[in-house]
This record gives structure tokens, C-alpha cells and sequence, in this order.
């Protein structure tokens, strides 16, 4: 019989330290994946972020550099400007781009950076212990929500992609996610994409991925798949949200 | 040797930069200070370097960040608010040991303050304005030339013991214009760098990272890095001395002070009053050890600074006790005058040597201003 | 006709795979493995097809797959 | 020599400028020169002021605590810097923007009422070429020359179509001292 | 007097807090204080006051600066890297002459560092990691008890200044769970606040700002902030003594480090040897008279942090050359153990009292981790 | 005859330090009207910006607190919940709100903070001497984009109303313009609609307000105002982007 | 009928109640304020209707209309 | 009295609250107590374990470099800790986890199959009220009726279902003691 699967050589093959059923992990596999696939790896530069995916720089057979929580956006395009032919992604949970990172993301988004960003969103911060996160759902308990967010006093949960399609810079956002062998192919597809788009330098692409997080959500693995598939998806709808390729 | 012209401490740090192999800056506009990111936005791109006018000095400080990771000399510069804004920045590259310049044009404090010119962040400078036990190298010019000059210095010191270093001017430095003389090529040793992150080809993957979670691997690279300090603080030393071999009183001041001190220096001199300069070139590390000498030696200090005491305490740590220390300073954008200064050493003198001094009258011709 | 290696030192037990095989073909194992978790384990029944279903929505990638 | 000029008046007024041709200037002529402005806090219409140094010495302080000269554009820091003017220094007073009356007298004082002078010349923004033509000529720090050589040198290429009407108001200055 | 509960200290600091009036917390989460403003937003609905989890430790010391001008107790929280995000805020709330608290639960560093304890953030805190001549009225709990109490001290301490304050903690301090009693009521101590930006009904209009573009009127508002300084010099010196009297050797030691010093202490005693330790509470103002004087009397130091040697600088300042002052430090989360520090005292009375002591052998029971 | 026209008593009986033709003084004027108009000026805290108004605090004669650079919609917020009755508005320049006060500025429009902005785009840094704002117009020549802004190198100008009314917390978003007395007249309106809400608990609303900067853009104030007219609102339409009240 | 008074030490001279004045009202003056700006100033022909488009133009607000 | 534990594991095996039960129950004894926890990077299997020291005195250093006790969980930490172990000390090993070769033998050892003991019991989850049960039995820091009482108090109301389940696991470990 022949190997039909088997890792991809830019993911290390160690054992990760998320926790069960956690979709980082598939979210790492799949862009290990496509670097294999465009055969970029010798020449690509990933920006960690701070979150549960912090230690992506021992998962990835890249150089790798680790950022200040929220900054990957800006130490990318340090990067990018000085290494204009690497290719450099950032990968960044749901705090780190869209809370603290806000002003990162959106001008590395309008001055149209050459990078592809990969975004986490799995509704919370994971790595601190389950705080909101911008993206937490109303009415979701966090342990700074206490109750369930209410926007009266939380605000509302903040939509990214929709957030930044409008700037200029943008050549690329879309929206997928990783519960079922569909949507991991469609994620690989707009995960490619977004990295193809940085080798014909088109501007910034962003994959925003909604994720589990089993832990602080409280819920089995399982369950956790179908809260993203019932409740997530619902306020933030798939798809492609901005595509200069038409 | 290149020709004379005539050019502001602003723009020198910027052609110093580039003559050094800087090529990419990150900046964030705030007086006074802007003539660095402006001449940058002309020059870098002659030099197919990269200049990008970032949205904030956070985002700066990390697009420096990154350009540092791939080896490259960056640079960054602002002034006093902006600087604060660096500090969790300033303490990631130093916690992955990444080399970069910081120009620090300081203006009147805190918050927002004034744009006049101040002393007031040296402690920030020196004992880390940001979390963790790291040092930025620190150097003070007090000079156009030293403008240019210190550009290749803070480079090749941040290189060599890849941290973070950082030009410490003030409004006055930066904003004043002075002839300077541009060598045709300036020295300059950039190290090979096998820890950058341009691409794992043909080598195994680097990383760059401050995160050991292993309270043991992260005092190990504490160690490492105070290691790193204390080489620095054998080898980098520098310092200028004027006319302190006969002299009873040290003036002890560093960057604009230091010049004004100067005339006080030789007003006083002219008064008869053997009065000497000492001027801490390095802030970090710092010539304790000379200063220590001189206070065996007998020497009383009167350290004059623009702030209301800072770099004092690094005077006062060296000297530990053995002389004098007096410290005069002003606060918040005013500029000591020289004949201040001089009345100042005056009464410093009167008190240390009441038998040699009886100064009585101050020298301040006017009173107002002074 | 497939099969699958499913690596028990990756294995945290999530059970992910055990929902998504089509043919039901992974379940929960009895074992701890070195971190204390159950593994799941490969029944083998033949009924396999090599879909790489499992190895595509495993978050630990922990399944090997051949066919 | 060792000569020390404030320059003041407010924003867009051409202050600034003014200090650099001069400090141009003595750098032609092999002096020591240090030039340092201090701005107000607003772009325009706010306060303006520099310093200039020229000395055959190396320069220590770069701020004046008590020049030898002021060179007064505008009656609000006129007022402020006169007081600190060395007794028996030199006052080159804009009498169209500050009143004589306010003037110290215990220093030489040289009236121009420069406005009007450069309106003469066809722009009131050459106001700032006629008190540097009157500083000049009765100062000697530098000759006229050097800083009719100097404008070229200081002023941005786009602004040089600019420079025949300056020199006429330097000229203008420096003849207003020597009659 | 309330009853015993049991209580971490990140805990205790929120019900301290609210027992003294605060009614405002603004946060963003960091290990190892996260309960800080998880608890707070429990609490603080409780009692009508306002939780916000900002979106950046920025964002929630600028929401902190304008609770506090409309008057209200307000406080913020975070660890090292989020502390230093916030230095251009804390400038400008001492600049603004505003009060308010910060609590810094520190951590390991430079950089992400790590989430064990640390006290590497001392210089930050006392000297002024922001811009500007600016101080932190600092205070270091060293229990669960003191997280509770110190909540009430810097509120006040933050009013009677109108300066903003700081608890400086660690993650042991933060993170430990001790029994504390809770007090019926807590004395705290609110002023009238006319200044505040409430509407300016029925009053001319209140500005605040730290923006004074005018040299003298900065450097006025300057002399004030230091004169308040002064004050507090004289007024807020807090540290706590053991065994002294008698002591060849006092400990300085703050916070959780002073705890395992204190048990140093006590092995010490029973080994015969004369050793005591003086825990300054108050780190701005550092109690630098008394270690003066402590220093006259005889006493020889040994310094000991979490830290490459920071607060040491302040004791060298006190004792200024009149007697010795040794340091040990562990560094990157590393917590010095009870032993390793007697094992340091030793070495310390050898070489300062070489004929009472011949200490030989160490006191370490087991060598590893020590 | 009467008076029809006299200064609003909001704002204060001195020169305004800005220069001649800036328009930072007819929205300051439009502001004050308002205030009067609604009677709120007792019960009224200003937010001051760093940029060229910073000195609002000595022209309006109601409270105010000048904030840190970009963090007026931070402080705001603070001002806001704690003392939910008092109307709260930030005046921000294009620097201030669209640059480093980015992640305020969207993260207070999320959580629908329930106040007035007031946004004044002049497409450039005035106060500190003319450097690039991140409105600045492609082509625009300023001090750090000397020969014009390319995007390449200093990416796209960005349009605040645009990437801010999507935000759930967004009551109102509306671009005006002050170069003419009906433009004036609108941009008068919308200034009392985003305060009118704030009175209703609407959420957070915002008026963009395109505004001449002579003396960086270096043109006499009429050739600035026609610059607005003709090339700014070319790029950023006026009109109303977002209106709760429908 | 109206009228206007231009407060001459609030005005800068930009011109631009000049230019909008429908009934060209306004002219530049010939002397200089104290911050050395040439102002403004209302020629007052009878021309003037009051509509206050110079004060509600006027950036300084320097204008006051009377009708 | 003065006892000093360190009581290691992974995240997710209890660690925390196997600890803060007995600093609770300890406690409620009127003893001093202190209780200091120790998290690894990750969430959920990464490292855990924390300290509690018991003492009839005030406590001085909240860290113990030299615990009278290890209970160990999971061999990870297990090895990380053995070492610093007293001389004579008290190892509770979790053998479900831990290899018994790895022991040292210059301490009191108690070997608890601790994971199928807690299955049998029905949850292995409660593994940690075992090893407690164990703990407590052995070293007589506190009552097991202290501990028992601590449950309602330390579990958050929502896990007071759990507590019939963590008694008899508790009991269980006890009686392993008493034999
Ligand atoms: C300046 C700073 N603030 C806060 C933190 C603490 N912190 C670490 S990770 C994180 C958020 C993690 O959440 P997210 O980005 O959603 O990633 P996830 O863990 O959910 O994958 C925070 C707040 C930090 N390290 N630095
Ligand atoms: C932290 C910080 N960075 C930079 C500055 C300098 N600064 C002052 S105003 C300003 C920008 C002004 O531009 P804008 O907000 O567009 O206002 P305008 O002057 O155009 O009205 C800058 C960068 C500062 N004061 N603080
Ligand atoms: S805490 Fe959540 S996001 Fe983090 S590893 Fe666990 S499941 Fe994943
Ligand atoms: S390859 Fe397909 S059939 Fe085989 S075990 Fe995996 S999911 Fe089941
Ligand atoms: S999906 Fe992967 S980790 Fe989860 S049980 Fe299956 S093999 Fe194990
Ligand atoms: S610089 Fe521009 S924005 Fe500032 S006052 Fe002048 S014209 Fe107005
Ligand atoms: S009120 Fe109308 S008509 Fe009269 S001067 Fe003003 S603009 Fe002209
Ligand atoms: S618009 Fe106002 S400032 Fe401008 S010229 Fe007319 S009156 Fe003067
Ligand atoms: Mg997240
Ligand atoms: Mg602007």
C-alpha cells in the first residue's frame, strides 16, 4: 500500500502542545501543507504571534520569529520591506489581530503589505485562560463575562474580514473554517491562495479561520465542532469576502 | 575628508546612519525631531534602502523589530512620548538580542509636556524604561559632528553585542545647525549574522524569540545577556575630559549640557576658579570607574543636567561616598545658562573649599532668565 | 482498502476521528498513553477505504494513512 | 570675535531662515557657528525665534543666555528677549510691528521699519532680508557678500527665483546703516 | 473584624479595591494576573461600579486617565510586558497631576520572558520607565494580607499626591493563596476633588492637560510634582524591620523575596549567625534614612532580588559608601531559595567580618535547584 | 439692527492659534453651536487631541481634558462610563484617529461607546509640519513623501467612514466638508445629529469633516478650500455612511 | 439691510469672506494688525443683505452680522 | 508543626485543587498556610504544580527548595522534583503515570495506582482526591474530615455535583493508608 497522508515536511513532527480537539492544529497543518505544495519553504519567514499558537516557531521547519502580542503585522512588514523576494506570513488568534493588534492589522491591510496573514478566530483567549476575546459571541461566557457578554456593557463581537475588505490594500479575504473534511479543503484552497497571491505580489491576503477552543469553552472537542458549525458561522458567515483576482 | 556644511543634528544622525550601512528606517513624526524621518524619506531611497512612515512608534519599533531579524540595520526615531510608547518593543529586542538604533531627541516631560529641549528620560535610557533586566547602550552627542559620528558608533555597539542601542539627544542636539565635516567613508564593522531569519536555506530553521518558558533557560539567557553588559562595560566606555587634572570641581554633565558647561568652564577659569568638565560620552555603561578615580583623587562634582536628577545617581554610585557630589539642574524645556552654571559651581565650591573660595557675589550679570 | 497508523504518542483522544471515519472504523482505546490520555485506536475491520477523512480533520495529525 | 544674535518674531515671518543665511555665512568666512531655533507651538502665527553664534573659537553653549545682539521682528518676544540683551548690546527693532516707545535704552538701537521697507520692494516677506542687510552692515560679524553668497546655498532650489528679491532687500538693509 | 478566607493574592488586591472606593477597573488580560480583572469583572457590577476589558493594556490606561479626571477611583492591572506598553499613559497621568492605581504583577523578562516571578521591573517603576521627571508612588505587598491593604494605601496615597501609584507585585504574590481577614470597613481616605472634569456647571470650565508649551510654566508644574516628592519623602516612607538590633548583616529584600529572606533569617539565627532584614514597603519613597543610619550604626547589607540588581542601587544610594552592601540576584522567573540566600549571608559575614566568621562549608542541604 | 450672527458663547472670546484659512476653526465654531444649541454646555467634557487643536482646551468653555496622541476615543470611554449622563466628544485630527489612535478609535465603534466624534481629515500631519497622514492623497506631496505618495512605498489613503461603519456599535457615520455655507450648513447638521444621538443612547457617532491645511499643503486658504472641493471629495464622497435612525 | 463688523484683532487675512461674499462686501485692508496680518474689511456700500455667509465661512470667526 | 509539599502533575489532572483542599482544610485547623501554584505554558498538557506549606508558625517563604513531601502525578515533573526532595522525605507516587524505577529510595515512598484506582470509582479524573486521600492519611497534616469538609467550600457551586464522586475517591485513598 502506498502513504496516502502523512505530515507535510514543514510541519516538525513533534507533538503539539494544544489541547484535544483544538483546530490550531489543523490550522498548521494545512499552511505546513501549502508551503510544502509551492515548494517556499527554504524561502518563507513566519511571525508568531502571543496566544496558544506562540510556539508555532517549534511546529514549523521555517525560520520563524516570534512578535509582541498584536505586532506580527508590523514585524512582518519589517521584514517584508528588507526581504522583498521571502515569503512571510503571519499567524494570529483572535486577541492578537483583533484586539491589541487592531492598528497593526488594519495599516499593514491599507498599505497593502505583500503578506498573508493567517487568523485564528476561535472566539476567545485561549492562552490567558478564556477571557473575551473582540470576537467573543453575545451572550458566551467568558471569565471576564461573567453571564455571557452583553454588548451594553462588552460591546459587540467584531467582524474582521468585513472589517477590512473595504481598504485598498486588501487583495484578499476570506472567511472558512475547520470542522468538516469540506470546509478543511476549502480553507487549504483560500489558505493557497492567500500565499499565492504574496508570490505574484498582490497586496495583503488574510485567511480568517474559526477555530476551536475545547478548554475555554468548556465543551467537548465534538461539541466544540458543532458550536462553530451552529453558532459561529452563523454571525460570521463563510466565504470570500474580497478577491482582486475576480 | 569631505567638505564643510552646514547641517542640523537631525540630519546628520540620518547621513551618519546611512554612511554606516543603515537601510531601513521606521519612524513616526513628533518634534522635534521630524527633520530624522523627512531626510530619511529622501535619502533611503537613494540608497535602495527602506524608509516607511509607520502608523504609531509601536508599529515602528517592530517594523524595526523585523528588519533587525533579517539583519539588516534599521533604525528608528522619536522623541520623549513616542520613545515611551517602545518600551514593551525595546525590551522584545533586547530580550532576543537583536541589534538596532534608537535616536531619542528628548523634549520637556512628562506627558505631554513641551518641545524644548530636556534631559529627563536618561533614567529611562539607562536603568530600562521597559520591564526586564536588559540596557539599552546608551551614547549622548553633544554635537552636530557627534550627530554623524555616533550614527556608525551606536551601530557597530549594537552589533557587537547585539542589543538595542540608543543615541540619546535633546531639542538642542537635534535641532541646531552646525558645519560638519563628512568623511569620504566612515569605518564601520557589520558581524555576519548566522542567526538571521531570512529563509532556512541550506541550514537548519532559525528563531528568534524572547519566550523561554523554562525559568532556567530564561536565566541562562539573562546571564548571557549581563554578560554581554559587563564586556560592554570594560570595553565601551567613553568619556571626555576637560582641565580636570588641577581641578577642585568637576562639572559632570552630559549631550547640550555639556557644552554649556563648557563656558561656564572657561568663565570660571578666567575667574580663577579651578573648575574642570567631565563628560560621560557612553550613559550606559558608565565611566564610574574614572569617576571613582577622580574622587580618590580629591575632586568635588557638580553635575548639571536638564532634569531634576538623574544621571546625578549614576555620579553618585560611583563616586560612592569618597567626595562631593552637588547637583544642579533645570526642569521642563528651561536651558541652564553658562553664568548659571557658573554661580552654581561658585556656591559648590564656597562650600567644599570655604577656605580657598569665599565666592559672596553670584557672576549672573542679569537676573532674569537665569 | 485502506489503512491507517494512528501514531499514539500524538494521539490526545479527542475522538475527532472516531465521529468523522465514514466507515466507522476508529474507536476510543482503553489505553493511557505517556501524557494520561486515552488514545483512539484502528479497528482494522477491513472496511477502510483509505479516504484520509480521519487524517484530514485529526488536530494532532496523528493518522498516517495507506491505501 | 565672538558674537551672539536671537532673531524673533512669530511664524512665516522667515526668522528661521534669516539665523541660516547668516550662520551660512560665517561658516563661508571660517568661523565657528552654531545656529538654534525654538519654535511655538503652532505652525504659523505663533512665535518664531533662533539663535545664532559666530565666533573665531570653538563654541560651547549653543543657547544664549545674554546675546549681544537682538534682532527684534515682532513686539511679543521683543518683549521677552530684550531684558536678557547684554547691557550696552544692540537692538535692530522692526518699528513696524513693535512700538519704539518699548525700547531699552541702554543699548544701541537701530530703528527699520522693515515692513515697509520690503513692501517698498514689492513683498512684505522680504522684511526679514532688510533687518539681516541692517544686522549685517552694523555688525561686521560677516560681510555682506558672504551672505549674498550664502542665499543660493540656503535657500531650497524651488525658492531661488526668489533670491533677486532678497538680495535687493539685504542690499536695502545694509544701505539703511552705512546712509 | 471579618472572617478568615481564604484568598489569592490577585484576589485580594480587586476586594481591596473595592473596599477603598475604586469604582472604575480597566484591564486587558496577562498571566500571572488574570484573576485581577476577572474577579473585577464580578465585583464591579456589584457594586455599580465600571468593568472594562480594553482592547489593549494602551486602551485601558488612557480609560484609567479619564475615569480619573471626572474623579473616580479608578485602577488598572496587568505584568511586565503590558506594564511597559502603558509608560506613555503613566507619564501623562503624572504629568496631569491625576491619581489612580496600577498594579504590576511581575514576571519574568526581558521581552515575552515567561510567566514565573520576577522583580525585574523595579527600575521601571521607581526610576520612571515613561518620559519625563516623573515618579510612581510605589508600594510592594509581600502577602495576600498587604495585596488587600495596599489597595487602600495607594488610593490614597494616589489622592493626597495626585499622582498615580503603584502596587508592585510578583507572580508569587499574585498568584498564592493565603487566608486573609477582611475588615468590616476600610479607613481610606477621599479627597474633594474641585479639579475634576465633571461638566463645568455651576463653576468656570476645569481643564486638565500636561501640555505646558511654555519652558517656565512646565518647569513650574515640574517644581510642583517634585515638591510633592519632597512631601512624600518625608511623609510616606514605609519598611518593616526584624531583628536589626543586633544584626553584623541586615537583608534588604522586598515582596515575596523578603518572605524567603525572612526565612533565611531564621536559619541563620539558629546557625549562630547575626543576621536581620529590613523590607522597604514603600519603594518610591525608598527608605533611604533609615539604611543611612542603619549603615552608621554598622550594619553591613546584602541585597537581595528577583533581579539582575536594581533596587540595590537605591541602597548603595542610602548607605552612600558607609559601610558594605552586597547583592544576589536570580534572574528569568529563577526564585532564590531560603538556603541559597543563607549560603549568600554566609559568604557575605566571612568576608565583612572575617574574624567572627569562618563560615567554611555551605549551608545548602541539597545542591541542585539551589 | 440685530445681531444674526455672533460667536456661540461655547467658544471662548480669544484668537484661535490656527493659521489663516485653516478650516479647524469653522468645525470648531459648528461644534460650540451645537453645544449651545442643545443647552448641554454645563454637562459637557471635551476630548482633546494631539495635532494642531490641541488648544481646543482653551477655546471651549466647557470642560476638557487633552489626551495622549490617538487615545481620545480610549479616554472618552473612560470619561463615559463612568458618568453615563454627561455628553462626551473627541475632536480628532486624521493623525490622531486614522494612525496611532486606530485600535481606539475602532474598538470604542464596536463597543458602540456612546459618544461624539468629531474627525477633522486635512489629509496631512499639520501640527507637527506637514508629514503624511494616512488620509494623505495619493500623489500628495508632503515632507515624508517627497515627490507625492505612491502607494507602493506608503500605501493607500484611508476612508475612516467607510472602515468604521460596519461596526455593529456605529450609530452614525457621516463625511461633510466646510468649503462653502451649504457644505458648512450640512456638516452643521451632522454635527447635531451626533450629538443628539449620544443625548438618545444611540452609540458611538462620528463626523468626518474634510478640512483645508494651507500652510502644510502649501496654497493660499481659497486654493485650499477648491483643493477639498475638487480632489479631496473625489476620493472621499461626502454623505451620510451610517444612520441608525434610518 | 445689513451690516458686518470684523473684529480686526481675531482676523488673519485669508481672504476668504472676501471670496464668498455674494455682494462683495469685504475687501482687504491696507494695514497690518498687531500680529502683523493684513485683515479684512466691510465696505459697507448699503450692498450688504445680513445673509451671514462671510461669518458662517469666516474660519476665526471673527464676523459678527447685524440685520 | 511545618510541612512543605509540592504536588506536580499536567494540566487537567487536578493538580491545583488537590492543593488549595488542603490549604483550606489546613486552614480551617487555624493553621498558617500557603498555597503557591506553578502553571506551564499551555493550557491543558502542558506541566502543572503547585506547593502548600502548613505550619503552626507564620510562614516566611511561600516556595519550598526543599519539600518535605512530592506528590507526584505524572512522571514529567516527577523527575523535575525528586531530587530536591528532603533527605528522608515522603515521595506519593501515581503509578499509573509513574515508573516505580525511577523512585528514589532514600525516602518514605507510597506507591498509588492512583488513575485505576480513580476509574474504578467511576471517573479517572478523580485521581487527585485519591493521591489527596493518600496524602493526607499518611503525613496527618490535617483530618480527612477537614479535608472532606474543605470540598463544598473549594469546588465552585456548579462542580458540587462532583463531590459525592471526590468524597469516596478521597476515602479511598485514606483507607489505601490505613490499610
Ligand atoms: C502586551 C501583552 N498583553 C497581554 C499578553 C497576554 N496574552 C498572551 S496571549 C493573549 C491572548 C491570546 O488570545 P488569542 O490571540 O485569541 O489567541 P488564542 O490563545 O486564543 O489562540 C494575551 C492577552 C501579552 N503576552 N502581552
Ligand atoms: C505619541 C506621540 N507621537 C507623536 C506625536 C507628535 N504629533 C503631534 S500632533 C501629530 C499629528 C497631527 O496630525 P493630525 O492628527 O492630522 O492633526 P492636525 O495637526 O493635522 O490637525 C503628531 C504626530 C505626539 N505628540 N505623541
Ligand atoms: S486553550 Fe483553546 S486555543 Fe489554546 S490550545 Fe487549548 S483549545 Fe486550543
Ligand atoms: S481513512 Fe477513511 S475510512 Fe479509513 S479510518 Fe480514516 S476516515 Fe475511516
Ligand atoms: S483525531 Fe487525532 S488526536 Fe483526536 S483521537 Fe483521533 S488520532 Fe487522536
Ligand atoms: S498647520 Fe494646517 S491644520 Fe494646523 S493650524 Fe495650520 S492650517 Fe490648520
Ligand atoms: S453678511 Fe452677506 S452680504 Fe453682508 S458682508 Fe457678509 S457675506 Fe457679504
Ligand atoms: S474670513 Fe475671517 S479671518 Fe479671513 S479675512 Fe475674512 S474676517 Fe479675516
Ligand atoms: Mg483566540
Ligand atoms: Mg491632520
Amino acid at each position: 500500500m502506498e502513504k496516502v497522508f502523512t505530515r507535510p515536511k514543514t510541519l516538525s513532527d513533534v507533538q503539539m502542545a494544544y489541547c484535544a480537539g483544538c483546530t490550531h492544529g489543523i490550522a498548521h497543518r494545512l499552511v505546513a501543507e501549502v508551503i510544502d505544495e509551492l515548494g517556499v519553504r527554504e524561502n518563507t519567514v513566519g511571525v508568531c504571534p502571543v496566544g496558544c499558537s506562540v510556539f508555532l516557531y517549534e511546529y514549523f521547519e521555517c525560520d520563524t520569529i516570534e512578535a509582541a502580542h498584536g505586532r506580527a503585522p508590523a514585524v512582518a512588514t519589517g521584514v517584508k520591506r528588507c526581504l522583498p523576494d521571502r515569503v512571510v506570513f503571519t499567524y494570529q488568534g483572535d486577541g492578537d489581530l483583533a484586539a491589541i493588534g487592531t492598528a497593526e492589522i488594519v495599516h499593514a491591510a491599507s498599505r497593502g503589505e505583500n503578506i498573508s496573514v493567517m487568523f485564528i478566530n476561535n472566539a476567545i483567549y485561549g492562552m490567558t485562560g478564556g477571557q473575551m476575546a473582540p470576537t467573543t459571541m453575545l451572550g458566551q461566557e467568558s471569565t471576564t463575562t461573567p453571564g455571557g457578554r452583553d454588548h451594553a456593557r462588552a460591546g459587540y463581537p467584531m467582524r474582521v474580514c468585513e472589517l477590512l475588505s473595504p481598504l485598498e490594500g486588501v487583495a484578499y479575504a476570506a472567511r472558512v473554517s475547520l470542522t468538516s473534511p469540506a470546509n478543511v479543503a476549502k480553507a487549504k484552497r483560500a489558505i493557497k491562495t492567500a500565499f499565492q497571491n504574496q508570490l505574484d505580489g498582490k497586496g495583503l491576503s488574510i485567511v480568517e479561520m474559526l477555530s476551536t477552543c475545547p478548554t475555554q469553552w468548556g465543551v467537548s472537542p465534538l461539541d466544540a465542532f458543532r458550536h462553530v458549525d451552529e453558532v459561529m458561522t452563523a454571525y460570521y458567515p463563510l466565504g470570500v469576502y474580497k478577491d482582486v483576482n475576480g | 575628508m569631505g567638505k564643510r556644511i552646514l547641517m542640523k543634528g537631525n540630519e546628520a544622525v540620518v547621513h551618519g546612519a546611512i554612511a554606516a550601512q543603515c537601510r531601513a528606517f521606521f519612524g513616526y513624526p513628533i518634534t522635534p525631531q521630524n527633520e530624522v524621518p523627512e531626510y530619511m524619506s529622501k535619502c533611503m531611497p537613494e540608497v535602495g534602502g527602506v524608509f516607511l512612515q509607520a502608523e504609531s512608534e509601536i508599529a515602528a519599533i517592530n517594523m524595526v523589530y523585523g528588519a533587525a531579524c533579517v539583519g539588516v540595520r534599521a533604525m528608528t526615531s522619536s522623541s520623549s512620548p513616542g520613545i515611551s510608547l517602545k518600551m514593551e518593543g525595546i525590551s522584545y529586542i533586547a530580550g532576543a538580542q537583536l541589534p538596532c538604533v534608537i535616536v531619542n531627541v528628548q523634549r520637556g516631560g512628562p506627558g505631554l509636556g513641551n518641545i524644548a529641549p530636556a534631559q529627563s528620560d536618561y533614567f529611562q535610557a539607562v536603568k530600562g524604561g521597559g520591564h526586564g533586566d536588559y540596557k539599552l547602550l546608551t551614547i549622548a552627542p553633544w554635537s552636530v559632528q557627534e550627530m554623524f559620528e555616533h550614527a556608525a558608533l551606536a551601530f557597530d555597539l549594537a552589533d557587537r553585542y547585539r542589543n538595542p542601542a540608543m543615541i540619546l539627544s535633546d531639542a538642542i542636539v537635534g535641532q541646531m545647525l552646525e558645519p560638519i565635516e563628512i568623511p569620504d567613508c566612515v569605518d564601520t564593522d557589520i558581524p555576519a549574522k548566522p542567526w538571521a531569519t531570512t529563509g532556512a536555506s541550506g541550514r537548519s530553521r532559525n528563531i528568534l524569540t524572547s519566550l523561554y518558558i523554562v525559568p532556567e533557560d530564561l536565566e541562562r539567557i539573562n546571564l548571557k545577556i549581563q554578560a554581554k553588559y559587563a564586556a560592554a562595560s570594560l570595553r565601551e566606555v567613553r568619556y571626555q575630559e576637560f582641565d580636570v587634572e588641577d581641578a577642585d570641581l568637576v562639572l559632570v554633565a552630559y549631550g547640550s549640557t555639556a557644552r554649556i558647561c563648557r563656558t561656564s568652564m572657561t568663565m570660571a577659569r578666567k575667574k580663577g576658579l579651578k573648575v574642570g568638565l567631565f563628560r560621560p560620552i557612553s550613559l550606559f555603561p558608565f565611566p564610574s570607574a574614572r569617576l571613582a578615580e577622580l574622587a580618590r583623587l580629591g575632586k568635588q562634582f557638580l553635575t548639571v543636567e536638564m532634569s531634576a536628577g538623574q544621571m546625578v545617581e549614576d555620579v553618585r554610585l560611583a563616586v560612592n561616598g569618597v567626595s562631593t557630589v552637588d547637583f544642579y539642574g533645570r526642569l521642563g524645556g528651561m536651558v541652564p545658562g553658562p553664568v548659571e552654571i557658573l554661580d552654581q559651581a561658585g556656591l559648590s565650591l564656597e562650600r567644599m573649599h570655604p577656605k580657598s573660595y569665599t565666592v559672596g557675589a553670584r557672576f549672573g550679570m542679569v537676573g532674569s532668565g537665569e | 482498502m485502506g489503512r491507517i497508523v494512528i501514531r499514539e504518542e500524538l494521539c490526545k483522544g479527542c475522538e475527532i476521528c472516531v465521529f468523522f471515519c465514514p466507515k466507522k472504523q476508529i474507536v476510543m482505546s482503553e489505553k493511557f498513553n505517556s501524557k494520561g490520555h486515552h488514545s483512539s485506536e484502528f479497528r482494522d475491520t477491513g472496511e477502510c477505504n483509505g479516504c484520509t477523512v480521519c487524517a484530514v480533520m485529526c488536530p494532532d495529525v496523528a493518522i498516517e494513512v495507506y491505501k | 570675535m565672538h558674537e551672539e544674535v536671537i532673531m524673533s518674531g512669530t511664524g512665516g515671518q522667515g526668522i528661521m531662515i534669516m539665523g541660516q543665511i547668516l550662520a551660512h555665512a560665517a561658516m563661508t568666512e571660517g568661523r565657528h557657528v552654531v545656529w538654534f531655533p525654538s519654535y511655538g507651538p503652532e505652525a504659523r502665527g505663533g512665535t518664531a525665534d533662533c539663535t545664532v553664534i559666530v565666533s573665531t573659537d570653538e563654541i560651547g553653549s549653543p543657547i544664549s543666555a545674554h546675546p549681544d545682539t537682538l534682532v527684534g521682528m515682532h513686539q511679543f518676544l521683543f518683549n521677552r528677549y530684550q531684558p536678557i540683551v547684554k547691557i550696552g548690546g544692540r537692538l535692530i527693532v522692526n518699528t513696524s510691528l513693535i512700538d519704539p516707545a518699548t525700547v531699552r535704552t541702554d543699548c544701541d538701537v537701530v530703528m527699520v521699519p522693515a515692513n515697509v521697507l520690503a513692501e517698498e520692494i514689492g513683498n512684505v516677506r522680504a522684511a526679514n532680508m532688510v533687518m539681516l542687510g541692517v544686522y549685517v552692515a552694523s555688525t561686521g560679524v560677516v560681510s555682506v557678500e558672504s551672505v549674498l553668497a550664502s542665499l543660493p546655498e540656503v535657500f531650497p532650489s524651488h525658492r531661488h527665483k526668489l533670491i533677486p528679491l532678497n538680495e535687493s532687500a539685504l542690499r536695502k538693509g545694509a544701505e539703511l546703516v552705512r546712509g
